[in-house]
């Protein structure tokens, strides 16, 4: 059985990875995050709409991205319920978006004592994609109809003078694919109504010529993204403890490099051939 | 002569691209009037009638020569592809459809009941998986192979799974063990919910999550300066990690968050990055590849592809 | 140690195992609860392969791959074939629906030699099916992505917009002109552009690679978390 | 039950690239000459076919994570190159599978290629393998053989997702040569730091036609990088006229409505 140095060199490092991140996730470090331009940008944004629009916290996103966009929607509407601002919860592109949106909305709004109904309201899940949101920015009570709880939604008092997109203060989208341009296009191109983007760490690429275009007002990239809106709100959630664990595991790797390359020369120097070839 | 040999493919497939349109909106349109749902004894006769309209055809076809039967095939793959083509790249709305109410693509209604249908096909063919994972693992075990408890492990866990699957779709409250020694009541739902949120999302997470560990080995060997290339791809690798957690923005928190400086921040660059150069470099890669796509698609649709699955005897 | 009998050494594995269970729920260093060592269980088998491939990773391995074709055997029954074809067929009277049935039999016919004409049938329409679909995909995916590659690279907006355009048009052409393959790279231009492209991809390829670290690591930051906040009650007790 | 339909401009490009590509098929077919570059990670096939021979262990060929698709059937292609030549060498292939149909095909391509090269014992119909048509089910099979039979060079041709990493550096950590190609952007960094070699986008469907030689496939190729052209100065126009103040700029602007979908 071969047992190269190779062999115990990657043991090692896993053995460092596992260390440099579990020792964060047993010793609690309380988290500190600064904050990028986007997320600062989109956080006043929430900040500027006026008490008689509301917000459409659009949840474009299921189950398996909850560890990025779940967090974000949380973030996003704790910061609305704690303003008192009106949102409501909509979705088009997976059926479970909307539910999981309510769920988290459900759990925080005691905190703050805010009412499903006066201040904020779900639309569920509406089929029709980029048609549908046409429809609906020229209509909104024609083209919702009824709320996740099938009542119509202009019982609810939180709806009283939505009428269509100019009513809409802020679209907060969060998703993991590229549902943005939809909203870029039939809304923010027709209506001019602001757009904030919260999107998984591998969509954002996607998201900052929008950003650069001023056709979104700002952006959460990600993980770090929730991270920024939890310090923007002086809350300690979910994002912000899991930084230092993703703070040393990052720089364990940026360490790694170093000494990998730290190695690289000393071999050469001495003369020795790298062991394979180049990764071309 | 090339010219010449150019025309007439091009009118061979001109021709059969009409009638292949023609075939495959006839078939659904003018048999409309016979695909209609039936109840009772003609239900079952409309059954009967298809299946055994089926095994003829099937054995009319199995006795055609070889050649034949090879044309078969061009033609059903031409015309399969033919429909996505009709369907999106006719307009929705056309005069060419004179014969349509309001002169709408005739393709367009069809095209949910092909997905449904694709989608039923593959359902089927799934046994067809699960019969070869089971004839390997069953020869394993009749066999007696080493590590043949692998195999049985295999079908416990196959056949568990299977079973309380269906069970917690139909039934979920159906009681299994109502009192034995110190376990009370177990019902289906318990034993599926162990299965799945205890046992396989545990067992995809932690697989997905044994990626963390590839990556670190994998920088730490890749990442070493031996090129120019090498070099570039670190330096942008490491603004990407360093942009993402507080201890890379620190570095630079002390730059303003708006004006020209503010672009130096290790966040912003990190953004500019993957905003910029790698936007622009996939999106390149991007066109290479839907070009590369086009042209095995069309290959393999007008029958021009060679090598694997296309030169082989019938 | 070799010439024990391997069911001798499971046993001890096994009585071993369960006294640290029962040592570590009494003491409460462990979660006394079934679903929560189920799954811990679970993830140190596959853990247990960053030190070498063994019998127990082996052995979950198997127990992975017949959950897995479970999972699918029995979705693809209750949200596929019960909803798509069942109920046309049996509470719809949609008897044509049974012409799925037959024609996905054909695909079965693989390890016959004398009927692998039905299969080559069966297939070959789904490789239609597919070329089609890569065709219509050529144009739907080639469409939002060229449309947002035309920026104006002189702009009285701003300069760092400009020059934001001007290197993402740089890269975008230099890269494309490093994948032609039908002529000699020789002309410097050509040759100079395509070395700058595939630099430039290095470049972009990187920081994708940098970009993911982040989402890999919360993975792992999970399954740590449910390891020793849940499982473990040392570190998990408030 | 609306879809979306191609408009005239979008219909006149695939149009226009199709008909390119099939006149350089055909023209090629005709008996004309054609270039093909040096694509490194494919000239290395070879190399590393004959050195898993000399060390008396088995390949590995992975043909994606996607059933019946046009990425999959390419990566055939490219699997039928590697079974003759191992059948040639006389070394065994491992081929695991991710879906029944993928499955049967690649059965008896592989079985035909050791016929036609003569040596149909040395084909063991176990080593083609259904694993699992579940993504991380199927690394954990992938993985557990390339351990186990300590596999000396793997071969990941098709698309894959995120268990690139896994299958690589798998196969990195048993010391194989590692050849990958992968039309899929967001893999490509991670069989490029732990494979070998790796084909990077098009040159993935560019593999078949530098292996075989075949004009067919050859004059595709032609084909393909007139298309590339096409679509570079589309780009080069769009971009020239976008600014503005230009009075051109209902070009860029006009280019940019119809290209997107439903526009």
């Amino acid at each position: 059985m071969e047992q190269s140095s190779q062999f115990w060199s990657r043991r090692i490092i896993w053995l460092l990875l596992a260390i440099a991140t579990g020792i964060f996730i047993v010793v609690k470090v309380k988290a500190v995050m600064y904050v990028s331009r986007p997320a600062l940008s989109l956080y006043e944004a929430v900040e500027r709409v006026p008490a008689d629009k509301i917000i459409v916290v659009s949840c474009n996103w299921e189950p398996g991205t909850r560890g990025e966009n779940g967090l974000q929607t949380e973030a996003l509407i704790r910061h609305c319920l704690r303003n008192g601002k009106h949102f409501a919860i909509f979705g088009w592109a997976y059926p479970a978006g909307p539910q999981l949106g309510q769920q988290i909305a459900e759990r925080l709004q005691g905190r703050y004592h805010r009412r499903y109904g006066t201040d904020w309201v779900n639309w569920g899940y509406k089929t029709g994609q980029n048609n549908m949101v046409r429809a609906w920015a020229q209509n909104i009570p024609g083209t919702i109809k009824e709320d996740i709880l099938h009542k119509p939604i202009t019982s609810y008092p939180v709806m009283r003078g939505i009428r269509s997109a100019r009513d809409v203060g802020l679209i907060l989208e969060i998703t993991p694919s590229d549902t943005l341009v939809t909203y870029v296009r039939f809304v923010y191109g027709i209506y001019g109504t602001p757009i904030g983007y919260a999107c998984t760490g591998v969509m954002a690429p996607e998201g900052f010529p929008y950003l650069d275009a001023g056709q979104i007002v700002g952006l959460l990239k990600g993980l770090a993204g929730a991270a920024e809106y939890e310090q923007l709100l002086h809350y300690r959630g979910e994002a912000l403890k899991r930084m230092p664990a993703q703070s040393s595991a990052h720089l364990l790797i940026i360490a790694l490099i170093v000494v990998g390359n730290v190695l690289y020369f000393r071999a050469r120097r001495r003369g020795e051939a790298p062991g394979r070839r180049l990764s071309t | 002569m090339q010219a010449r040999k150019w025309a007439i493919v091009a009118a061979i497939y001109a021709v059969s691209g009409l009638l292949g349109a023609v075939a495959l909106w006839g078939l659904t349109h003018l048999l409309s009037p016979v695909f209609r749902p039936a109840t009772g004894v003609a239900f079952g006769l409309a059954i009967a009638a298809s299946v055994v309209l089926w095994i003829g055809l099937i054995a009319v076809i199995h006795r055609l020569p070889a050649a034949v039967k090879k044309r078969i095939v061009v033609t059903a793959t031409f015309v399969a592809g033919l429909f996505y083509v009709l369907e999106y790249y006719l307009p929705a709305k056309s005069a060419v459809f004179f014969w349509r109410a309001h002169h709408t693509n005739p393709f367009s209604p069809m095209i949910f009941t092909v997905g449904d249908a694709v989608s039923v096909i593959f359902g089927f063919t799934f046994f067809l998986a699960a019969f070869s994972l089971s004839l390997v693992h069953g020869k394993s075990i009749a066999a007696r192979r080493p590590g043949y408890h692998n195999s049985i492990a295999f079908f416990v866990a196959f056949i568990m799974m299977a079973v309380f699957g269906l069970w917690e779709t139909y039934s979920p409250d159906t009681t299994l063990i109502h009192h034995i020694g110190w376990i009370r009541r177990v019902t289906a739902h318990q034993v599926y919910d162990h299965l799945f949120n205890s046992m396989y999302v545990p067992l995809t997470a932690t697989l997905f999550s044994v990626l963390s560990f590839y990556m670190a080995t994998a920088a730490f060997r890749a990442f070493r300066i031996r090129s120019a290339e090498a070099a570039f791809m670190m330096v942008a690798a490491f603004f990407c990690m360093m942009g993402q957690v507080p201890l890379g923005m620190w570095l630079t928190h002390n730059l303003p968050l708006h004006g020209p400086l503010s672009h130096l921040r290790m966040e912003a660059m990190a953004n500019w990055t993957l905003g910029v150069i790698s936007m622009a470099g996939l999106r390149a890669v991007t066109f290479g590849v839907l070009v590369g796509g086009l042209a095995i698609s069309l290959r393999i649709w007008l029958n021009l592809e060679r090598g694997a699955f296309f030169e082989q005897e019938l | 140690m070799n010439r024990m009998p391997a069911g001798l050494k499971a046993l001890i594995a096994l009585a071993a195992f369960a006294v640290v269970v029962y040592l570590g729920i009494r003491y409460r260093v462990f979660a006394a609860n079934l679903g929560i060592w189920l799954a811990a269980i679970c993830t140190l088998a596959i853990y247990s392969i960053l030190y070498r491939e063994n019998v127990v990773f082996r052995f979950f391995e198997h127990i992975f791959i017949g959950l897995a074709t479970g999972y699918s055997f029995y979705t693809i029954i209750t949200q596929v074939l019960q909803p798509k074809w069942w109920v046309p067929v049996a509470k719809e009277g949609k008897w044509y629906w049974v012409f799925a049935l037959l024609f996905s039999t054909m695909f079965y016919t693989v390890y016959s030699k004398r009927f692998s004409w039905m299969n080559r049938l069966a297939a070959g329409s789904f490789m239609g099916l597919s070329a089609g679909l890569g065709i219509v995909g050529f144009t739907t995916v080639l469409g939002p992505q060229m449309a947002a590659s035309f920026k104006p690279l002189w702009t009285s907006a701003s300069p760092y917009i400009a020059v934001n355009n001007i290197l993402f048009f740089i890269t975008l052409i230099t890269v494309m002109s490093y994948f032609f393959f039908s002529f000699e790279q020789r002309h410097p231009v050509v040759k100079g552009s395509a070395r700058l492209g595939r630099w430039l991809l290095m470049v972009a390829l990187g920081a994708i690679f940098g970009n993911t670290v982040m989402g890999r690591m919360s993975l792992l930051i999970d399954r740590l978390q449910f390891l020793l906040l849940q499982w473990l009650q040392v570190f998990g007790r408030h | 039950m609306s879809t979306q339909h191609a408009n005239a401009l979008q219909a006149a490009i695939v149009a226009i690239i199709g008909v390119v590509i099939l006149y350089m098929i055909l023209s090629a077919r005709g008996g004309r000459e054609l270039f093909i570059r040096r694509i490194p990670g494919l000239a290395a096939i070879d190399e590393a076919v004959g050195r898993a021979t000399e060390m008396g262990r088995p390949l590995l060929f992975s043909t994606g994570l996607v059933g019946v698709d046009i990425d999959t059937l390419q990566a055939l292609a490219i699997a039928q190159y590697v079974s003759r030549l191992a059948a040639r060498y006389g070394n065994r292939l491992i081929v695991p599978a991710v879906d029944p149909v993928i499955f049967a095909i690649a059965e008896q391509l592989v079985r035909e290629a050791y016929t036609a090269e003569g040596k149909p014992e040395a084909f063991r119909s176990d080593d083609i393998r259904f694993l699992s048509s579940e993504q991380f089910p199927y690394a954990a099979g992938v993985m557990g053989i390339i351990n186990r039979e300590r596999v000396a060079s793997t071969f990941f041709f098709g698309y894959f997702y995120a268990e690139a990493l896994l299958l690589s550096e798998t196969g990195q950590e048993v010391g194989a040569i590692q050849i990958a190609g992968t039309p899929a952007t967001t893999q490509i960094p991670f069989f490029l730091a732990s494979c070998d070699y790796t084909i990077i986008g098009d040159e993935f469907y560019a593999a078949s036609a530098y292996l075989t030689r075949e004009p067919t496939l050859l004059g595709s190729l032609v084909g393909q990088d007139i298309g590339k052209a096409l679509l570079m100065l589309l780009v080069i126009i769009g971009t020239a006229t976008a600014a503005p103040h230009l009075p051109l700029h209902v070009v860029s602007q006009w280019l940019a409505r119809m290209l997107h979908p439903g526009g």
